[in-house]
């Protein structure tokens, strides 16, 4: 390496001694617009809650209290493990696992599929694949939720074909929900997935093939492994932002067992009004986020050393 | 360079917008409730450009108005006991004595209304009930009683949408059980627990919105409804019927409030007098099928709206009730229910 | 070569890409019917008719959606381009920094309108302004715009300007041109490509996004999502339907064009590196 | 010294150290060097050696630690590069892909607010200097390596720079082509009179070029002199081993005859070697002898030289190479050039004596 001491020369002189001016606008517009109010939800999280809505600023543990203890209804029983929150965070994050599953089931072959293709066939499927996302995925949904309803077309084609006599329920089921998010982050799956196929070298399978491996072998124990970083990125790229889903859940599965991210706006928007247990479940929606991604970048980190 | 006259036209274009001070009107309104051709029909009347958010439920107007938006609406449109409770919070200006000229337009029934003692605040706007609506081919016996949404036959379980309105949900609930609204009897609050918990096993969905449209797609069989706005579902092509129980129903009556901090008080107040005109105010009744409380409407009205079986109650059906503002601590009793129930 | 032994064909895959693309496009093949159905009720057929389409354009609701779609494109203009120029600056600071303390930290500062859960940063950004008593309008949105714009420019910025070797930089510096002509004259100019998907792809976030705005949006502000989500709450409305086709069509459109246009500059490319070749 | 040479680059006690995050690496120990104006000087050193950093300090894309660099006799750390009447031939030549040959040539130019004529004239005078007048408003991406290596030339020779810096510009091009462009350059750099600093880990090229060249290991200067000086009579064992092949032979100097001094090695035998520095009797330190110096013969004809046997031998074209083993560990590189007398007349094995040319051997200190 000609370019030797130093590591890699991407420092340059000509911008380096003025980085902090050319970072200061987003550091300036993200911390105060971002950083700062979710420390303020953070603040929020520790005060009283004002009856009708709204904060009284006195500390208190009783926003987080509410979501683990149950001190039944009249709030003076002795405290119990509150299922209710929990299981609400476990089924988002289940239905988020469910949907993550579902997409990387239908997206990995698929963007297998297309990363096989000679040059021209790529971009079209690729092509294909993405305009639907052009919509918007407000609308989307609907026509989502409008083609799988009890007397919507999918059952009336199906019916009609006579492969099945009664409707199949479909909304305001959780596979609904599932198939909603599948369709909304499908694309998150696919891209990256397709991108480290586009690096791997298919020479590798060829390698193992002429090792005498079989071809599932060889898919499960040489491809999937190598390409395992962009396998790794899609799953979050999804699951991520299923975690905190509020579209899906609210349009497909009848708003009637909450979600994360409907328990959240409930608290700020709907009848509950309760802010600091609100501003609680959210904090406690961005730590697992948090989790999830620094465990990512240790990961990615780890792998580059 | 082209991308430099796109981003100057843009700030231009947006400079415009902010700019644009003519006379306006910021209206926070229930949903498909008022006829776009009446505000079009004001705006070139006054010359008043109206803008419109719409909200489904009465808390969530409430959330809103707490979440920052208070001062930046004009007027609002709650029920009964939300006027009342948006009094408590401050939240509502005081209209003075000869601000309004069309107030003696106001049916004297509901001149001095239990919620705005003396009409300080409010305006009415429309008046009606809840309760809910049956698909008629999906189930054919008795639906004059609240067991159809709380205790429901087998045919109905799981086909049910219920509005998201804690208030209304509530009052109907105490209708069923015969227990008073607001009791602050441990063993009536349980009770009134348990029996959402239990019914809430057979509810398909939460939803105010939605409530026309899922009786019409026949993604529900019962639906709880306003009763205008199942009379529309029927004349959409479902063939529903709306239910007077026995227990008893809900009745509401939605004002038009002056909402404190307003942006442009004087033209709001311009809009108060707009809808207390008798033509106004039917153009109203003939949209949203409900009733109205101003003086006069009766020639202004589709005569089908007098002999509409949704707004006549049958012989025999249990009294109406308005939605009652309970006490801190028994709301936040409520508060929990309903949390308990929506999660 | 036999089927059987190529490493780049798995028997179903085939299959399961075209299931992939029939449960993306049927939800909106199926819309795209009904938006022709004369039928005022959408679980009717009554034949076909182009009414809804003209309901979608002098229909009452028409301003409405007219004046939240240009909204919608200002809104997004301006959040994208605001975006894009703060975005282009980190990526230098970033990329062309070298080493500094609390690197890690600005990136995730960057990222972090990604990070954040879209629910959350909603209602942080919602109960913020109201504490700060900063007025809901046209403003709060674009403010709120901008700031989850940022990473979704810097993402594809930061990765083009990594491909470009410093030396460049050098060179125009050596060359006796000044920061600011370096700039102008070679990186910006470099970089170009990744600006540009910067700049759309943030664009596209902007014109979509419906939560955040949803919570932020001033009183009789609507962009065409919240207006939309406001129309199709209710359950789905032929016009709506109509005007969901016509965006598709739309969005076909650009797409078929920026293919067209892009692989006609490609043609021009191959043509001249192979004119090229004979000469040498 | 000849006083007569003007000072063109003078590098003052140059430290340089990188930090990266908590370690830090020196690239640059005390660099201290002369380079003289209207002369062709070259950096030569194995990769991380700081030659290139030496070179980025000049050309100021670097913060120096310690010390100065002048221009000229003025001082020019403080500047930033485009305030340094100095050009660069980057390794990879940097031509902007953007801009076409003209304007990649008239780069410089423009940035020094030339008059649109002047600019004009200047840019077709450097390119058709290089010959590519014909290739103007070709893009960098259009052109072969070696085109884009004389329009990288011509960009930097443009804005008549006092002093040109050339980073490996040969090393992306293949052999015959370098071969080409060394005389080239050569040229280019007699005609034009500036002075050229050019960066490079290739011996030949360095010795084929340079007018003086500076050898450099581990941040610090070895060696600076003429070609000859350096292969002849390099200063250290460092010096001697990458430049060209050598025999490299531990020795204790046993007395000093004048110029000439007696060296005994390890396995007993005495050489008689030179040496530019300083020696004592007794001292230890390293004898190293060119393969070229070296003759292998059947019968020994004088008493220093030295006995073995043969070992393996490498037929090289137009030379042949031996391998003289004279004892455990201690082997010699014998290259004798090809004649139909030498072909196979040793073999693996056999006992052969290693004569030693007079003043061949050099006794290095260190």
């Amino acid at each position: 390496m000609a370019t030797g001491v130093g590591g890699g020369r991407t420092i340059s002189s000509t911008f380096s001694p003025v980085k902090i001016w050319l970072l200061l606008p987003s550091w300036l517009i993200i911390g105060f617009f971002l950083a700062l109010p979710v420390l303020l939800m953070l603040v929020y999280s520790f005060l009283t809650k004002e009856f009708r809505g709204g904060v009284i600023w006195e500390p208190t543990l009783a926003a987080y209290d509410q979501f683990i203890f149950d001190r039944g209804l009249f709030g003076d029983d002795p405290p119990q493990i509150e299922w209710k929150y929990i299981s609400i965070f476990i089924r988002s994050i289940l239905q988020a696992t469910g949907a993550t599953i579902l997409c990387l089931l239908i997206g990995f072959p698929t963007a297998f599929f297309i990363a096989t293709r000679v040059d021209n066939n790529k971009i079209i499927w690729l092509l294909l694949l993405t305009v639907p996302y052009w919509v918007n995925l407000l609308i989307r949904t609907v026509s989502m939720k409008f083609l799988i309803r009890d007397s919507g077309p999918l059952n009336e084609i199906l019916i009609t074909l006579g492969l099945i006599d009664t409707p199949l329920k479909l909304i305001n089921t959780n596979l609904a929900v599932q198939l909603g998010l599948f369709y909304s982050y499908l694309p998150f799956m696919v891209l990256p997935i397709y991108a480290a196929l586009e690096r791997y070298n298919f020479t590798f399978s060829e390698a193992a093939s002429d090792l005498y491996a079989p071809k599932w072998t060889i898919l499960f124990q040489i491809l999937i492994p190598i390409i395992k970083p962009g396998i790794i990125a899609g799953c979050i790229l999804v699951f991520v932002p299923s975690l905190g889903a509020f579209l899906a859940p609210d349009l497909l599965g009848g708003a009637k067992t909450f979600m994360i991210g409907s328990l959240i706006e409930d608290q700020f928007k709907g009848n509950a009004g309760n802010w600091p247990f609100g501003a609680a479940a959210s904090m406690i929606l961005l730590s697992m986020v948090m989790i999830v991604l620094i465990y990512y970048a240790r990961a990615q980190s780890k792998e580059q050393i | 360079m082209k991308f430099k006259t796109i981003v100057v036209s843009a700030i231009f274009a947006l400079s415009i917008n902010v700019a644009n001070a003519g006379e306006k009107l910021s209206l926070y309104h229930w949903f498909e409730y008022i006829p776009q051709e009446l505000l079009d029909k004001f705006e070139s009347e006054t010359g008043i450009d109206v803008t419109m958010d719409t909200y489904d439920s009465n808390e969530s107007l409430l959330a809103a108005l707490k979440a920052g938006k208070l001062g930046s609406y004009d007027l609002a449109v709650p029920g009964d006991y939300m006027v009342e409770i948006l009094a408590g919070e401050g939240m509502l200006d005081t209209i003075g004595d000869g601000e309004l000229k069309n107030k003696s337009n106001i049916e004297s029934q509901w001149l001095d209304a239990s919620f705005d003692r003396g009409r300080k605040h409010s305006i009415p706007y429309q008046w009606g009930s809840t309760s809910f609506s049956v698909n008629r081919d999906v189930y054919k016996g008795n639906i004059n009683t609240t067991d159809i949404i709380f205790n429901p036959p087998d045919e109905l379980k799981g086909k049910i949408n219920v509005l998201d309105s804690q208030g209304e949900v509530m009052a109907l609930a105490s209708l069923h059980l015969g227990i008073p609204q607001c009791s602050n009897d441990r063993d009536q609050l349980k009770a009134l627990d348990s029996l959402l918990q239990s019914a809430k096993t057979h509810w398909a969905s939460f939803g105010s919105d939605i409530a026309k449209d899922v009786l019409v797609s026949g993604d529900v069989a019962v639906g709880m409804i306003w009763n205008g706005f199942s009379s529309k579902a029927r004349e959409e092509g479902a063939n529903i019927e709306y239910s007077y129980p026995d227990q008893g129903y809900v009745v509401w009556m939605d004002n038009v409030v002056l909402l404190k901090d307003a942006p442009n008080r004087k033209n709001a107040l311009i809009f108060m007098d707009f809808i207390l005109e008798p033509e106004n105010a039917a153009a109203v009744t003939n949209y949203a099928q409900y009733n109205a409380g101003v003086k006069g409407v009766t020639k202004f009205l589709e005569p089908a709206l007098a002999v509409m079986p949704e707004n006549n109650p049958r012989d025999g059906a249990g009294a109406g009730v308005f939605v009652a503002v309970c006490e801190q601590s028994t709301q936040e009793v409520y508060d929990q229910m309903w949390t308990r129930l929506r999660s | 070569m036999r089927k059987a032994f190529n490493v780049k064909h798995y028997n179903g895959f085939f299959f399961i890409a075209c299931l992939c693309l029939f449960i993306l496009y049927s939800p909106l093949l199926i819309v795209m019917i009904y938006s022709f159905n004369d039928s005022l009720s959408i679980t009717r057929w009554g034949g076909v008719s182009l009414r809804w389409y003209y309901e979608v354009f002098y229909g009452l609701e028409s301003e409405k959606f007219k004046l939240a779609a240009w909204n919608s494109l200002i809104i997004a203009l301006m959040a994208a381009t605001i975006a894009t120029i703060v975005a282009t600056a980190a990526s230098i600071g970033m990329i062309r920094g070298g080493q500094f303390r609390g690197k890690s930290a600005s990136f995730g500062l960057i990222l972090l309108p990604i990070m954040v859960p879209e629910i959350v940063t909603a209602v942080a950004t919602l109960i913020f302004f109201s504490a700060i008593s900063f007025k809901l309008g046209i403003l709060s949105i674009l403010v709120a715009h901008i700031v989850f714009c940022i990473p979704f420019a810097y993402l594809p910025i930061s990765a083009r300007l990594q491909g470009i070797e410093a030396s460049y930089e050098e060179a125009a510096q050596d060359l006796y041109a000044n920061r600011w002509k370096t700039f102008k004259h070679v990186l910006m100019p470099i970089m170009g490509p990744g600006i540009i998907s910067g700049f759309l792809l943030s664009f596209i976030i902007s014109l979509d996004d419906f939560i955040i705005t949803n919570f932020v949006k001033g009183a009789g502000v609507e962009t065409l999502p919240t207006a939309i989500f406001g129309a199709v709450k209710q359950g789905i409305k032929p016009n709506i339907m109509a005007l969901s086709t016509l965006l598709l069509l739309f969005s076909i459109f650009l797409v078929t064009l920026s293919y067209v246009i892009g692989k006609k500059g490609e043609d021009l490319k191959t043509k001249n590196n192979k004119g090229e070749k004979h000469e040498v | 010294m000849n006083d007569k040479k003007i000072n063109s680059i003078e590098v003052t006690n140059v430290t340089k150290v990188y930090n990266t995050g908590a370690s830090s690496t020196k690239a640059l120990k005390n660099a201290n060097l002369t380079i003289y104006d209207n002369e062709f000087f070259t950096l030569l050193g194995p990769s991380g050696c700081g030659k290139t950093t030496l070179l980025r300090l000049i050309a100021g894309f670097e913060d120096i630690t310690e010390g100065t660099i002048k221009l000229f006799n003025e001082e020019i750390v403080n500047l930033p590069p485009n305030k340094r009447p100095i050009n660069t031939v980057f390794q990879h030549y940097a031509l902007f892909p953007h801009l076409n040959v003209f304007e990649n040539v008239a780069f410089g130019l423009r940035r020094l607010n030339k008059e649109n004529n002047l600019i004009e004239k200047r840019t077709m005078e450097v390119l058709d200097l290089i010959q590519m007048k014909d290739y103007a408003t070709r893009k960098s991406n259009q052109l072969s390596g070696g085109q884009q290596q004389r329009v990288a030339l011509a960009r930097a020779l443009a804005p008549k720079p006092k002093v040109l810096l050339l980073d490996e510009p040969l090393s992306a091009l293949d052999l015959k082509l370098r071969q080409a462009m060394r005389v080239e350059l050569k040229t280019l750099q007699r005609e034009t009179g500036i002075t050229f600093v050019f960066v490079t880990h290739d011996q030949d090229e360095a010795l084929s070029m340079s007018d003086r060249i500076a050898v450099m290991s581990s941040g610090q200067v070895q060696q600076i002199g003429k070609p000859s000086e350096i292969y002849e009579y390099p200063a250290n064992r460092f010096v001697a081993d990458f430049i060209g092949e050598t025999n490299l032979l531990n020795a204790t100097v046993e007395k000093i005859d004048g110029k000439s001094i007696l060296c005994r090695l390890p396995s007993g035998q005495i050489l008689n070697a030179t040496s530019k520095s300083k020696v004592n009797s007794g001292q230890k330190g390293i004898i190293s002898i060119r393969p070229e110096k070296l003759i292998i013969k059947k019968k020994s004809s004088n008493e220093r030289d030295l006995k073995g046997n043969l070992g393996q031998s490498t037929y090289l074209g137009t030379d042949t190479q031996f391998e003289v083993i004279l004892g455990k560990d201690l082997s010699l590189a014998i290259r004798m050039q090809n004649s139909p007398l030498t072909s196979d007349t040793y073999k693996l094995g056999d006992p052969v004596f290693v004569s030693i040319d007079d003043d061949a051997a050099r006794f290095l200190i260190n």
